[in-house]
Parts: structure tokens; C-alpha cells; sequence
């Protein structure tokens, strides 16, 4: 379980190839990367992503321990970032690794809906003619009652 | 009496005018901490008016306003996350 | 649409970030690669992939095309190797990018889906005193029924 | 009469002992020409022994076993691919 919160950018290919290779037996290993979107109409100039030091990193331990209490995982990683970043940056990753693709699956899909809703981030969009904070989306909360039965 | 850190993020944070304030009090719960904040000044009424759309945390774990503040020393209040 | 067929090893970690810099508008990618376990018991000297060039290429971008039908892509990657592995090898990978995490993700899995028991590939297991052809599993078979709706 | 090149793999490659075939047939489906091979010698009985483990596509297409030949040119036979 390796979990990092920073605000420099990371290389996802050189951390997914990193995390491939710690793995020992695994069969399967999945990643999500999350990027920064240009918006409809106006240019995005920056997205600014806000957390909260400390309970940060304990949000996203907490995910990650149970996902490896529901999946048979040999490791699982995830990298968030805050700060500034541009339009096509990398925002965060998770990455999952098991014997079997569906535990992989299924743990990285777990990991990012509960890192969508539960995890202290607020995202914040700047263009030439203003600054709006994103809004959750009804979805993403709607996303997490998929998992009730693990709870 | 208590001291409690009381931190603001987001629009929240923007609203109240600061990230961080440390007030003493002898409330119980998380909603009447709130009720006191907005009977104060005009700031956090504006800040509280929906408290629907706000999530709180007492040291740094998620609950809810009706939560007790018994032990507490770090209460966050912030807009539903959005990260990813 | 990328499909590749090929004997040599791919690296994971530079095709993941080449395939990630192509997108352009995407908010999520996922990756899912397949790697060579080694067996319980007498450890495994090689996995050896056979297939049927041509059929091959052909299943694997009607795999492909039919996920491009079902949902928003703005990309998709096939790799698979053949001929001979260790344990540890790569196999395969496969990676979508879409707008939407949901879309990624079910993608991917459709994918991952269909190329198991609808790609002409057959693996066999090679240990110091044997050899044998690696069985399809019924659980495989019954993962298609999961995307009938969309047949 | 039509010419079909016939294709096996894995370990029906092994049973045959061949991975490829050119024969002159008149038959109409697949489960005739799996027939007619299967009559013309023992390594066809065994390799076709359990036709319902065994998988078959024409011209690179998957099918089935009832499928007509008709306009077919290459046919090829093998077990539950393992793919991923």
C-alpha cells in the first residue's frame, strides 16, 4: 500500500512500469489515471485542487485498507495531487494488482469512487473570465451504494 | 469550556474570509457549534446557510452535524468533496 | 484504435504514457496488463502462446470496434504477445481513455472480457516434467453474459 | 468438389499431427466435412473425440459446428481459446 499526496507532477508511465515491477505473483494489475479537462467554451487556464494536510493521507489510507480487506491484493498505490495544474495534466493514479483481473477491477473502481466522495480534495477551475469551485456530481455519491454490501 | 480548531475549506473557507480560527466553547454537538458560529456574525451565516450541501469532520475523520464534540480539538468544515 | 499482435516484449510503462500523451479531451484512463504467474508447486520454466495469425488481428479490432459502439472513447490499445514467456513476462495490456472514469473502466473490461475466450490464443505450460494446455475456465464463459445486453 | 485449406491449433494440432491440410470435399456443413474426416483415419476420431469442447471458424470467423460451407475457403478447428 503506497500512498502519496503531493503537489509536483508525477510520470505516469514511469510509476505504473515502478508498480508492475514491485509486484511478485501477481497476474493482473490495473490503473486509473485521472487528467485535467479543457472545459466546453471558454479555455481552461488552470485547475487548482485544495485538500486538507493530514486527513488527506488518513482518507485515503482508510480506502485503500478496505479494499484490501474486500480483495486478495498483492498492492495497491495511489498518487493525488494539488496545486496548480494545466489542461491534460496528470491530476492522480491508482493502480491495483492481484492474481485475478476481476479483484483488480473491481478494487481500482472501489478505490476511485471512494477517492471521488470521501477523500478531502476540492477542485477549483480558472479561465480568463472566471473562477467557479466544481460541483460534486449526484452520480458520484450515487456511485458509493454499489460498495453498500462491503461496508 | 473547550478550545477547538475550527478549519474551513473551498467555498467555505472563502466565505468565512479564513482557513483557520480557534474558539473557545461549551457546546455539545457539531449543529450547535454551528448555530453559535452564525449567531455571531453575518460571515458564517452566509457560510451555513445550506447546511445540506456541507460535509463536517471532527479530527480529521467524516461524520455528521449531529456528531458530539466530547474530546474533540480539530473540527473541519467543508463543501462535498471532488477530487479524482 | 491501436492492435498489436507481436512476439517481442512491449515495455508497460512506456506504452502507458505514449498511449496517455495521445489522448486529447480525455479525463480518465485505464490500463489492465496480464502477466505470467508461476505455478503452485513445480515452478513453471515457460508459457508459450500459440494463435492463429490473422484470425488474431481480426477478433481483436472487432473487439475493439463493438467497445468503441458501446461507449465514448477517445482511444483504444491491444497488445498481445506470443510465443514464449517467463513468469514475470508481460503478456498483454490493453488501455481505454474515455471522458468518463465509468466509461473507461466498463471498457476496459469488455475488453479484457472477450479477448480471454473470443481471441484465437492458447497458452500452454511448460515446468522441468510436463507440459500441458492451459483449460478455459467456465467463469470466463459466464464473464461474456455479464455484456449480453449490448451484443 | 471445393478445395478447403484446414487449419489446427493447440492441442488439436498435437492430435492430427498437423497444423495444416488442403482437402477436396463436396460436403455441406462442418459437422459433415468433421465426418468425413473422422471416418478417413484414427488420429481424426481422437482429436474430434468431444466435438463439444472444441471450437471452429470459417474464413477467420467463429461458428458452429452446423454451419454451411458453402463459398468457405479456409476452415479451422481448435479448442476454448486462452486468451489475456
Amino acid at each position: 500500500m503506497d500512498i502519496r499526496v503531493q503537489e509536483e507532477p508525477f510520470h505516469f508511465g514511469t510509476e505504473a512500469q515502478a508498480f508492475s515491477d514491485a509486484q511478485d505473483g501477481a497476474g493482473a494489475i490495473v490503473t486509473f489515471t485521472g487528467l485535467v479537462r479543457d472545459l466546453p467554451g471558454t479555455p481552461l487556464d488552470v485547475m487548482e485542487i485544495e485538500h486538507y494536510p493530514g486527513m488527506t493521507e488518513r482518507a485515503l489510507a482508510k480506502i485503500a485498507q478496505d479494499a484490501s480487506k474486500q480483495w486478495e491484493l498483492s498492492g495497491s498505490l495511489i498518487i493525488h495531487r494539488f496545486g496548480a495544474m494545466r489542461p491534460g495534466d496528470q491530476i492522480m493514479m491508482v493502480a491495483t494488482a492481484s492474481k485475478h483481473r476481476k479483484d483488480a477491477f473491481e478494487a481500482a473502481e472501489f478505490l476511485m469512487d471512494f477517492l471521488k466522495s470521501r477523500a478531502p480534495f476540492w477542485k477549483r477551475e480558472i479561465t480568463a473570465d472566471n473562477t467557479s469551485w466544481v460541483e460534486s456530481k449526484p452520480e458520484d455519491e450515487d456511485a458509493l451504494s454499489r460498495w453498500d454490501h462491503i461496508q | 469550556m473547550m478550545t477547538l480548531d475550527i478549519l474551513y475549506f473551498a467555498w467555505l473557507r472563502e466565505r468565512v474570509g479564513e482557513p483557520r480560527e480557534v474558539v473557545e466553547t461549551n457546546v455539545e454537538t457539531v449543529a450547535d457549534l454551528v448555530a453559535e458560529l452564525v449567531a455571531k456574525d453575518e460571515r458564517y451565516a452566509l457560510a451555513f446557510a445550506d447546511m445540506s450541501s456541507l460535509r463536517v469532520a471532527i479530527d480529521q475523520e467524516l461524520t455528521d452535524f449531529t456528531a458530539s464534540l466530547k474530546g474533540a480539538r480539530e473540527v473541519a468544515f467543508f463543501p462535498p468533496m471532488t477530487g479524482g
